[in-house]
């Protein structure tokens, strides 16, 4: 990546972080319900991958944890906010929520709520590239312990076996809800299962931005090309909670500061400062701006926005009703 | 109009609508080389390829997700569930994906997709081959549901699936593909919603679909001819959304109704018409309707104890002579 | 008697049946060190060991399957869907395998497994985890299906249903496992069979099974209190089979019935209950039975739309109102 | 295997082969109905492992394609035949017909007919085992399309987890109905697939009964000793179409004839005249004598036993309703 490029990228990453926790406080404040998955510290994932591939042209898929995945595709933070709120002008019109945040303009497939279930959408998505023709790719994202579903193997042979344009992208954060990978999991590395399916695979750290995106880039590179699918897996944790009833009592404070260690964010930060790329001050700026924008755009944006009216609580059960008349009623043209 | 069989209707429907249309495109176990168990893709391997005639590894789960995914960019697969029996696999995608993603997305997303399987008891698969699904798929949101009892329906009823945006589970059954009937040359498209009048009466509305259309066209006849009772016979092939103005239209007028399903009873299509009738036209009734249905056990292989768990147009004559009093 | 909550009655009968048959297990997700989502099985990892108390990946179908396989030996596993959701995914092994297996061994096997999960919308959990499905349980011969609507009945379920030698789902409700209730201190079996009279009443029979029970009984309060009708609330606690007597002699005392459930009209219990209403009680009816029921949409997040979407004891009472012409 | 072993095997194998011939023509016969899968061309495969193992004491669990394992496992040839004639003597009163044998008392846990539903099942028969101790294994044999299930992976993930003593055997006979291995599997050679759950695992030819019983001893015993599950692949043929109604365009004659070149009997018997061990004449007494017995006893007692009675239509449903009526009414002693 270029000194630009990350910078921007560290903007974006810090728009993220602090998205996020402004999610955890509106939670609290009851104006978000449902369950509510954050993102942060595996940053540099999203950040990384996504970097290499190409955002709003390429689809996207992935699971509950899906806020970040949407804005680095190009959601707006204000719509993505406004669907936590509930609210009319959320991403998903404040019908799906925020394990269901979509941007089909951007080409953003959703997030989904059963584990493993977009691993066969996903591959559904490269199939139809596939059929239709153009250099688009399918990115799925999912968790590690996603893995253990029937799908996950289902999907992987079939898109091996067709050669679809599709990369799998395990975020191995360790666990899954309370479970421990090595309690659930007969193998640690995932990536070391999908030589099941002569799926080639590649493993890195996932903190590391810059190790990310290298590593990414090959995996996108060989996806796009028409090799068929690949498979990366990338190693990091998750610095909340599940979702927001979780004590954590499953794992270690040690553990966890480990972890914070090696935050995506200060990495990024401190490699730049070091190159002079920036100073602390610029830092500190940065995080005082991206707080002003969540504040006096993006709350602003949910707070004043209008629920959806109740007449309307059928709406996009079936597609608008007029326009299937023909086959409804058998009246063709 | 050609007298052909009910596989065949539904193999011309693919191939028409998969020669108009590049996005179209079918999949499922054994479908391609293999011709597809009960025919209905045969020849189309040969003609269309195997971009677009997959067969599937035995994945149900997988590959009806992945048709659903292919779906959301516009592509309109026809995805083959060999036997009803193992949909169950398949579920989670087809109600948790398909049915939902329009509603969560807001209207971005749509899944138009088409899913067809073949249910019902045929001779003897014993247990875990034998089952009638189609409530299961009933309580839906967002997926409609129908069911073709004639070539007419299983051509047109697949045509119009294919072209209309929302997700569809087309029922059909393991008994009737080499059932022949007439279809019309022109194109057609079956309405995806009403039902059907199959024969009309005065004196007791007998409700069926799929297969059990064909009980209450028989029974029709026999109480017609040896009893002078005049059954009219409807038929639900769309059993999502129920049509619930045909339902009451015809109990108004007959004040008697028997609903006949394959099926076992507890909360299935007899009980929702019921119910249907009952709050569309209770003091219409001039008694209470009445299930046919098939006994509550996992399809036993014997073919005696499997002819005694299926009802059949006797049965539908039993009920409606015991509706007037004459059994 | 111990006023204790939902999830602690489910926790002890858990507990009892595990000191006193070592072949009595409990497995699914994060059950084991996480004590439990809904914390039903808390602390019994650290009492019973991880061989008894396992936590299984993310893998429905498997485990569930597993669990199935080891009854064959005898083993009682109680086996944990986190959420009703899920269920999708494990229906073929519990409909194809557990409940099947005795009837085509012809008596040789039995799988007398425990399946229990949460069902029912919680607070804007959106369209995928916000499902009702009882009844997609209930039409599968050779599975039990109870419902429990207080701790007591939780408890009392739950200990028979492990005892028993069928297959047995236990549906419970998120929003139930911090409810409060009086359970017996002595130990104490629930019936699988039968329902309970909650309340006794004279001029309207209001049906409820879980948490609709709640909104039966605050309605009938309310109806007796402002309106002066007299509502008998009786609770189906198995689904399946229904109490076809206990409807039977409730309806025909009262002459009305109202079913409230939370889920979706189609193909459900409202519809069954209905069924089995005309079957059993026609004539003695004074009024259409009605239903009261959610929305056919997908559980939309959004709250406003999310309550308008489910019913509540108010809609009962307007069910009731307009049944005695008062509305 | 001992000369004698052999000798007797031999004589087994010939059963199950004419056996499942009598069935194809008990069907044309219309005596037989449903769906019927035959076995002919794999019988090295269940006898060369089941005679590693120990019939009767060990668990068998399989699909569909299910007699001739009942039959090792103990099962009364007489049953099983009454079963495919829909008889009350038969295996499973009549109830279950050719794709669901059991003989609980032979331990074989009986035949299922969703491709892939007994891996879990037979892993959870495996728990049982380890819970109660004891030296049994459970063993499941399946085909090679079934390992595209979904519940394959994530049988093989817990299997291996929590090391269970169960023993796969995949009868790799190259199709799922007309569906060729290639054409379906992003791998061909199925053992391969298990290194994804660090499962141990081989691979061998599975028409020669002398190699199948070598790699089954290893694998038993692996299995035996507590060291968690094993996966033998076993590359192996079916001489006749998947069921009833399969004409076979799907495979050349060529290939079909390259198989029967190594078919499984007459390869045990020409190496037992080879090595002196039997004539072709006593070959030739073997097959008459139980073609003998099939006729006159199999086929005598299927004919001649009753059908199950309407009446008892609802039997088996249920567990005896007299034995369940304390939890049913809730009056526990
Ligand atoms: C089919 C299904 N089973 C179980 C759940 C409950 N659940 C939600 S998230 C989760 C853990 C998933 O872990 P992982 O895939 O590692 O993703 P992470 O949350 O760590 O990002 C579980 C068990 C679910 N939503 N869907
Ligand atoms: C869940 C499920 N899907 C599909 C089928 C239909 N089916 C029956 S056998 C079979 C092929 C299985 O092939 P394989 O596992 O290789 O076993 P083989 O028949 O070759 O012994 C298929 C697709 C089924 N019975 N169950
Ligand atoms: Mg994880
Ligand atoms: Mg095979």
């Amino acid at each position: 990546m270029k000194i630009e490029d990350k910078k921007r990228v560290l903007r974006e990453m810090v728009l993220h972080r602090r998205f996020e926790e402004r999610c955890y406080q509106a939670y609290i404040e009851r104006k978000i319900g449902g369950f509510l998955h954050l993102y942060p510290g595996q940053e540099a994932c999203c950040n990384g991958v996504m970097e290499a591939a190409r955002p709003g042209h390429d689809y996207v898929i992935t699971g509950y944890r899906d806020h970040v995945h949407a804005i680095k595709c190009g959601a707006d933070p204000k719509e993505v906010m406004a669907e936590l709120y509930g609210k009319e002008t959320g991403s998903s019109k404040g019908r799906g929520g925020s394990m269901h945040i979509f941007d089909a303009d951007k080409r953003f497939m959703g997030g989904y709520a059963l584990v493993g279930g977009p691993f066969p959408l996903a591959a559904g998505i490269a199939k139809a590239i596939q059929l239709k023709g153009g250099d688009e790719i399918a990115i799925c994202f999912l968790g590690d312990a996603a893995n253990n579903q029937g799908v996950f193997h289902e999907t992987m042979n079939m898109a091996a076996l067709w050669k679809l344009p599709v990369l799998f992208v395990c975020e191995n954060n360790l666990y899954g809800i309370g479970t421990s990978i090595e309690r659930s999991t007969a193998v640690i590395h995932q990536h070391k299962r999908v030589a099941a399916y002569n799926i080639p695979a590649d493993e890195c750290d996932g903190q590391d931005i810059d190790i990310v995106y290298e590593h990414a880039r090959k995996a996108v590179d060989h996806v796009r090309a028409g090799n068929g699918p690949f498979f990366l897996e990338l190693m990091t944790y998750r610095y909340r909670g599940h979702s927001m009833s979780d004590s954590r009592g499953y794992r270690s404070r040690e553990e966890e500061e480990v972890w914070k260690q090696r935050d995506p964010i200060l990495m990024l930060r401190d490699r730049l400062i070091t190159a002079g790329a920036m100073t602390m001050t610029d830092y500190e700026t940065i995080e005082k701006e991206t707080d002003a924008y969540i504040e006096n755009e993006v709350i602003k944006f949910s707070e004043e926005s209008p629920e959806p009216r109740v007449e309307d609580l059928e709406k996009y059960v079936f597609a608008d009703r007029e326009t299937q008349l023909p086959w409804l009623t058998g009246k063709a043209a | 109009m050609a007298n052909i069989m009910y596989w065949e209707a539904i193999q011309r429907a693919h191939d028409e609508e998969m020669a108009r249309d590049p996005l179209v495109i079918c999949m499922g176990e054994d479908i391609g080389v293999a011709g597809g168990t009960y025919k209905a893709t045969k020849g189309l391997y040969e003609k269309y390829g195997p971009l677009r005639v997959m067969d599937t590894p035995i994945s149900e789960g997988g590959f009806t997700g992945l048709g659903i995914g292919a779906s959301f960019l516009g592509i309109r697969p026809i995805i083959e569930i060999m036997s009803v029996n193992f949909a169950w696999l398949a579920m989670d995608q087809m109600f948790n994906s398909a049915a939902k993603v329009r509603y969560m997305s807001g209207g971005q997303l749509t899944a138009p997709c088409v899913f067809r399987s073949a249910g019902g008891a045929a001779h003897q698969l014993g247990a875990q081959h034998s089952a009638r699904m189609e409530k299961v798929f009933m309580g839906i949101a967002g997926l409609r549901v129908v069911t073709p009892s004639n070539p007419k329906q299983a051509y047109g009823l697949l045509k119009s699936a294919i072209r209309c945006d929302d997700p569809v589970f087309i029922n059909e059954h393991e008994l009737m593909y080499n059932m022949k009937g007439e279809v019309p040359d022109a194109e057609y498209f079956h309405p995806l919603e009403g039902s059907d009048v199959a024969r009309a009466g005065t004196d007791v509305t007998l409700f069926g679909y799929n297969i059990s259309v064909h009980w209450c066209l028989k029974a029709a006849e026999i109480l017609d001819k040896q009893y002078g009772i005049s059954a009219e016979v409807v038929d639900l092939y769309s059993l999502s959304p129920l049509d619930r103005a045909g339902i009451k239209e015809s109990v108004s007028k007959t004040h008697r109704a028997v609903i006949a399903e394959e099926d076992e009873a507890p909360v299935g299509v007899g009980s929702e018409v019921i119910a249907i009738i009952n709050e569309e036209c209770f003091f219409e009734l001039d008694a209470a309707p009445v299930r046919v249905h098939s006994a509550l056990v996992p399809q036993p292989y014997n073919h005696t104890l499997e002819k005694a768990a299926i009802p059949d147009h006797e049965d539908v004559v039993k009920a409606v002579l015991k509706l007037f009093g004459k059994a």
